[in-house]
């Protein structure tokens, strides 16, 4: 019956923005599953294995320019991006796993690592010819399903509300699989697991290659969108914070917490216009939200619905 | 079941382990006794593969094992538990043990229904529920013994199981640590404890600084002048003597 | 001088201190014995105020100290040598000989370095050197000469023989005896029974957290609980 | 070609001094709290805003203010590890890293909504005088920021070397315990070593100011620097800091001149990835 309620709940306010007449709410509500999106991805390397990364935008900006390239290049279909841009991002995330664990990093060191590499992909984007450097890629304007150009937002939501689903639902088939629980093992105590025969190296590879995946096809959509890309966008620090804050204050390891931390991002920022309407005063307060959020909830907004749930 | 020869490691100008050989038959209790700073945890270590040996050999079931990764030791068979207590804090203490079972079984059904049965076989029943934080000391020993057995080892490593317990808690364990060899599991144990070494175990190693002192039955251990020293200090077994 | 009654004291769900209840007369050496686990070194963190105790109280020199704060534990004079040593390896010998007179201020902690140099000679051939490069016995000097350097009145010495030579230990134990014949009360808390035994004056032996015997040194010596409470065999 | 190669050496030499600078704070506070400091390019900014207020403002020279500054960013780093960082994180490895990301958010935005994106700059008298020697030219304002980077290091070595406080300070670096044994509190140590590693960005502002720009996003600008120095010289480690500070500053100064302006920072951070997946313990192993 509780069940029922909530998933009720869930589903009413998911489909809700299909009925907003304002674009405007709607892409909040779009940039809201986004987020969400991009806080599941990273809590499957960042909550679930505890690979606290500061550099996920690596692999943003990789699905990013993976999809732009495809298309501007290539001329191949926009929809060709979505797996491109899925394998891409999980190279990527193998590649930088493998490097790091096998120099046994962890902590505060692959923290900085992945904030390095997302640095260097973003002076490499700024300077190649390739990527066009430090002018970004447009996508040529051609609305329409095939090309993945929607010209309602209606659409686009309903795009990452798909993704959303996709997303949360490998994050809680893992969860409750075997991998899942090794990879939560391997970070809660990487010596308690590799004595019960978790291989650290290849278990957290495999679980930052994933997060790498799913956070790519983000950057797919966000390029869809807004039809433009550049260095910074693509690989600035902002991005990576974004979705480390999403998960952390809406829950590290739950799966619950980064939906419900991209919904209180979202609220913050909107409800901060009314107060102060200057840029950055938004983010400032998602910065002391995080802080309340370590200091006060260590277990984020969906601690806090588990110990009311229990009460 | 596990034999050892000429292990060595420094650390620094520390000799912490020096050409100790061990060996424990199939189906015993074992145990690995000396005092503090013996390097009784060293060579735990890297028995189980956590530390690399600077010299010497490890085989288990006659297959070399010197050098390997933990987690490939554990997948040979060979399991070991911490003397600090490291449970997963965010997992219940059913999944915990679930870890464990998944080396030998892939499906989250099934290592679930084997954690479970481990779990309340080894007393953890009523907990199995909890949050793994939320154990007793007790019950954190238990848990870590569970975890271990769940990866369904052929040699059980146990570092200090009793330290921190009371007199009937240690009772138990000992109850549980036989009923476990009953099971065909083979046991290498390091113990403070004296009196659980003396009622579990039936070929005792003593170890001081870093070198085996001595060897065989508890009754042969506790009378040898060497041992005696080495718990009691230079001259203690001749005093000993003239007391008794 | 000091005075433990009904102690008890843990980490979180551990209990590992009892009701343990003793004194320590003033100029005397009082050995404190006991298995690994005992709780010997949870009673000494106790005493110098590194945890808190669940219940009970200490009194040193007639005053409280039983929640107080490790620091002014210091400065009423009950010094702690710790298990371990913990020196400071990243330090030059003076430097770490120095620290020990930390809160003692600067007017006579020149007179007391040579004091606590006349004492330990060796250190002071080694006054320039790393604390980390020493040998294990010179540690140890170092580690009660950093502690003697705080003027104690009274010096809580645990295991200081852990991981010397036999040689080395006899010249240790000769050394208490010294510090202890020049008025320091002494709590030692060892492994080496025989050795203590016959340094101490009176004694507790502590079991599974309790006191299971406790008198004057003499009458120890052979007795089968002794004995029991280190090999239980 | 040697000529430029040689001018660019000396220009990098020169800004390493203030790198070293920004890298001794970055590696104090984790010597001894072994927390990785992510907000410290930030408080650096902030630091460089209270230079740039005080010149634009009150026209305090950047120089006579590096006194004031390093007093203030002492305070300010002092009071924020004292009812801040120390307090909400209690210990916990993960709660440190990411509080001190926290700060560096808030200071960030905090700036972006005071003072806007736009950079500043101000004038000095000596912003553009420049020195002759032989075939260089050095810039006067690099070579004053990289004589006083240097005084103050030796200043700060000698407080290491020689106070009581200094002592405690690594003490508690690597035996915590033991110095709570001499009745040392580590709490306050924490929050003095905090504090004393943002004062020095104090007076890296106040060095910096004449010569570069301030905005809300420069501390992004110099963190990666210094966190690439730390590592490369060995996390903890003052003549790691020093010597890792000068050779990335002339890394930095060549890397532009041979791969060009824009693909030039790169050099940076591929030193920096190199570093901790080779050699995590830096070149300077265990040196403190």
């Amino acid at each position: 019956m509780k069940r029922a309620i909530v998933i009720a709940g869930i589903t009413a306010v998911a489909l809700a923005p299909f009925a907003f007449n304002s674009q405007y709410l709607v892409n909040i509500a779009m940039l809201t599953a986004l987020s969400a999106v991009m806080g599941q991805a990273w809590n499957i390397a960042g909550g679930f294995g505890q690979m606290t990364s500061f550099g996920h935008a690596a692999f943003f900006g990789v699905g990013a320019y993976t999809a732009a390239i495809l298309q501007t290049r290539w001329g191949l279909s926009p929809w060709l991006g979505l797996p491109a841009s899925f394998v891409t991002g999980g190279l990527l995330g193998g590649f930088i796993g493998i490097l790091s664990f096998r120099a046994g990093l962890r902590g505060s060191y692959f923290a900085l690592v992945t904030l390095a590499f997302a640095e260097v992909l973003r002076v490499l984007a700024n300077s190649l010819d390739f990527t066009r450097g430090g002018l970004g890629i447009n996508i040529p304007l051609k609305q329409g399903l095939a090309n993945f150009q929607f010209h309602n937002r209606q659409s686009t939501y309903a795009l990452v509300l798909l993704m959303l689903v996709l997303t949360t639902g490998v994050a809680m088939f893992i969860k409750r699989g075997r991998f899942g629980a090794r990879l939560v093992a391997a970070g809660e105590n990487e010596d308690a697991a590799s004595a019960l025969g978790v291989d650290l190296v290849r278990t957290k590879t495999i679980g930052l290659a994933t997060s790498g995946a799913f956070t790519a096809l983000a950057g797919v959509v966000y390029t869809q969108t807004y039809l433009y890309i550049d260095p910074s966008i693509a690989f600035g620090v902002e991005r990576s914070i974004e979705m480390l804050l999403v998960a952390m204050i809406g829950g590290a390891g739950t799966i619950a917490g980064p939906i419900l931390g991209a919904i209180a991002l979202h609220a913050v920022a909107e409800t901060s216009h009314f107060f102060i309407d200057a840029p950055g005063f938004a983010p400032l307060l998602y910065g002391a939200t995080l802080l309340v959020i370590i200091g006060f909830l260590p277990r984020g907004i969906a601690g806090l619905g588990a110990r009311w749930s229990r009460a | 079941m596990l034999e050892v020869r000429k292990l060595s490691k420094r650390f620094g100008g520390l000799q912490a382990v020096r050409d100790v050989d061990l060996d424990v038959a199939a189906g015993s209790i074992t145990a690995l006794i000396g005092p503090n700073g013996a390097g009784k945890t060293t060579t735990f270590a890297i028995i189980a593969g956590f530390i690399k040996p600077d010299d010497g050999r490890v085989r288990l079931a006659g297959q070399d094992v010197t050098g390997w990764r933990p987690d490939r030791i554990a997948a040979a068979g060979m399991a070991r538990t911490f003397q600090i207590t490291q449970p997963f804090a965010a997992l219940t203490v059913a999944e915990n043990i679930r870890v464990g079972s998944y080396l030998r079984c892939r499906s989250p059904a099934e290592a679930m229904r084997r954690a479970r049965s481990i779990g309340e076989e080894l007393g953890l029943g009523p907990q199995l529920d909890l949050a793994a934080g939320a154990l007793t000391v007790a019950g954190r020993k238990r848990l870590e013994i569970a975890r271990a057995f769940a990866t369904l080892p052929k040699m059980l490593l146990l570092d200090e199981v009793m330290a921190g317990l009371n007199p009937t808690e240690i009772n138990e364990i000992i109850g549980l640590i036989r009923s476990i060899r009953d099971r065909g599991v083979t046991i290498l144990l390091i113990e403070h404890v004296m009196q659980a070494v003396a009622a579990l175990s039936e070929h005792i190693f003593v170890l001081a600084e870093g070198a085996v002192i001595a060897q065989g039955s508890p009754q042969e251990i506790a009378n040898a002048p060497a041992v005696i020293e080495a718990y009691l200090g230079k001259g203690a077994a001749e005093r000993m003597q003239r007391h008794a | 001088m000091l005075e433990v009654r009904n102690l008890s004291a843990g980490y979180g769900p551990i209990s590992v201190l009892e009701e343990i209840s003793f004194s320590v007369g003033a100029g005397e050496i009082m050995a404190v014995l006991g298995a690994n686990g005992a709780g010997k070194t949870t009673l000494n963190r106790v005493l110098s105020g590194l945890i808190k105790p669940r219940s009970g109280s200490v009194r040193f020199d007639d005053k409280d100290i039983t929640n107080g704060a490790h620091d002014a534990i210091v400065q009423a004079g009950l010094i702690h040598v710790p298990e371990g040593r913990k020196i400071f390896p990243n330090l030059t010998v003076r430097d770490n000989l120095l620290l020990g007179a930390y809160l003692r201020g600067r007017a006579q902690r020149d007179a007391t370095l040579e004091e606590v140099l006349a004492t330990f000679p060796r250190l002071r051939e080694r006054l320039g050197q790393l604390a980390g490069s020493m040998s294990g016995g010179e540690q140890q000097m170092l580690a009660i000469g950093r502690g003697l350097m705080a003027q104690p009145r009274m010096l809580i010495l645990d295991e200081p023989s852990l991981g010397l030579s036999p040689l080395l230990t006899e010249e240790l134990f000769a050394l208490i005896a010294r510090l202890n014949a020049s008025g320091l009360t002494i709590m030692l808390v060892e492994q080496n029974v025989v050795q203590t035994l016959a340094l101490a004056t009176r004694a507790v032996v502590i079991e599974h957290g309790r006191v299971v015997l406790e008198g004057a040194t003499a009458d120890m010596e052979g007795d089968e609980r002794l004995r029991a409470a280190y090999l239980g065999i | 070609m040697g000529e430029i190669l040689a001018a660019s050496l000396v220009n990098g030499l020169l800004t390493g001094g203030i790198y070293a600078l920004v890298a001794l704070g970055l590696t104090l506070i984790y010597g001894v709290l072994h927390i990785v400091n992510f907000a410290h390019g930030s408080l650096l900014m902030m630091a460089m805003f209270g230079t740039w207020l005080l010149a634009a403002q009150l026209g305090i020279d950047p120089y006579l203010a590096l006194p004031l500054m390093t007093a203030v960013m002492f305070a300010v780093g002092w009071s924020l590890y004292r009812f801040v960082i120390g307090r909400i994180s209690r210990g916990d490895d993960r709660a440190i890293l990411l509080a001190t990301l926290g700060v560096a958010v808030v200071l960030d935005n905090l700036a972006l909504v005071l003072f806007t994106g736009n950079t500043r700059q101000i004038e000095t008298p000596w912003t553009f005088a420049v020195l002759e020697v032989g075939p260089l030219l050095i810039s006067v304002p690099k070579l004053i920021s990289f004589g006083v980077a240097l005084i103050l290091a030796a200043l700060l070595w000698s407080f290491m070397a020689r106070t009581d406080m200094g002592r405690a300070i690594r003490a508690v670096a690597r035996e915590p315990e033991g110095a709570r044994l001499m009745g040392i509190r580590p709490d306050r140590i924490f929050a003095l070593a905090y504090g004393i590693g943002t004062a020095l960005l104090g007076a890296a502002a106040c060095l910096l100011l004449p010569i570069f720009y301030v905005s809300p996003g420069v501390g992004s600008v110099f963190v990666l620097v210094a966190f690439t120095i730390v590592v490369l010289g060995g996390m903890g480690s003052f003549p790691g800091a020093l010597v890792g500070g000068l050779l990335i500053g002339m890394t930095e100064s060549v890397g532009g001149l041979v791969l060009g302006e824009s693909l030039g920072p790169i050099s940076i951070s591929l030193v920096f990835i190199a570093t901790l997946l080779l050699r995590p313990t830096g070149l300077f192993r265990g040196a403190r």
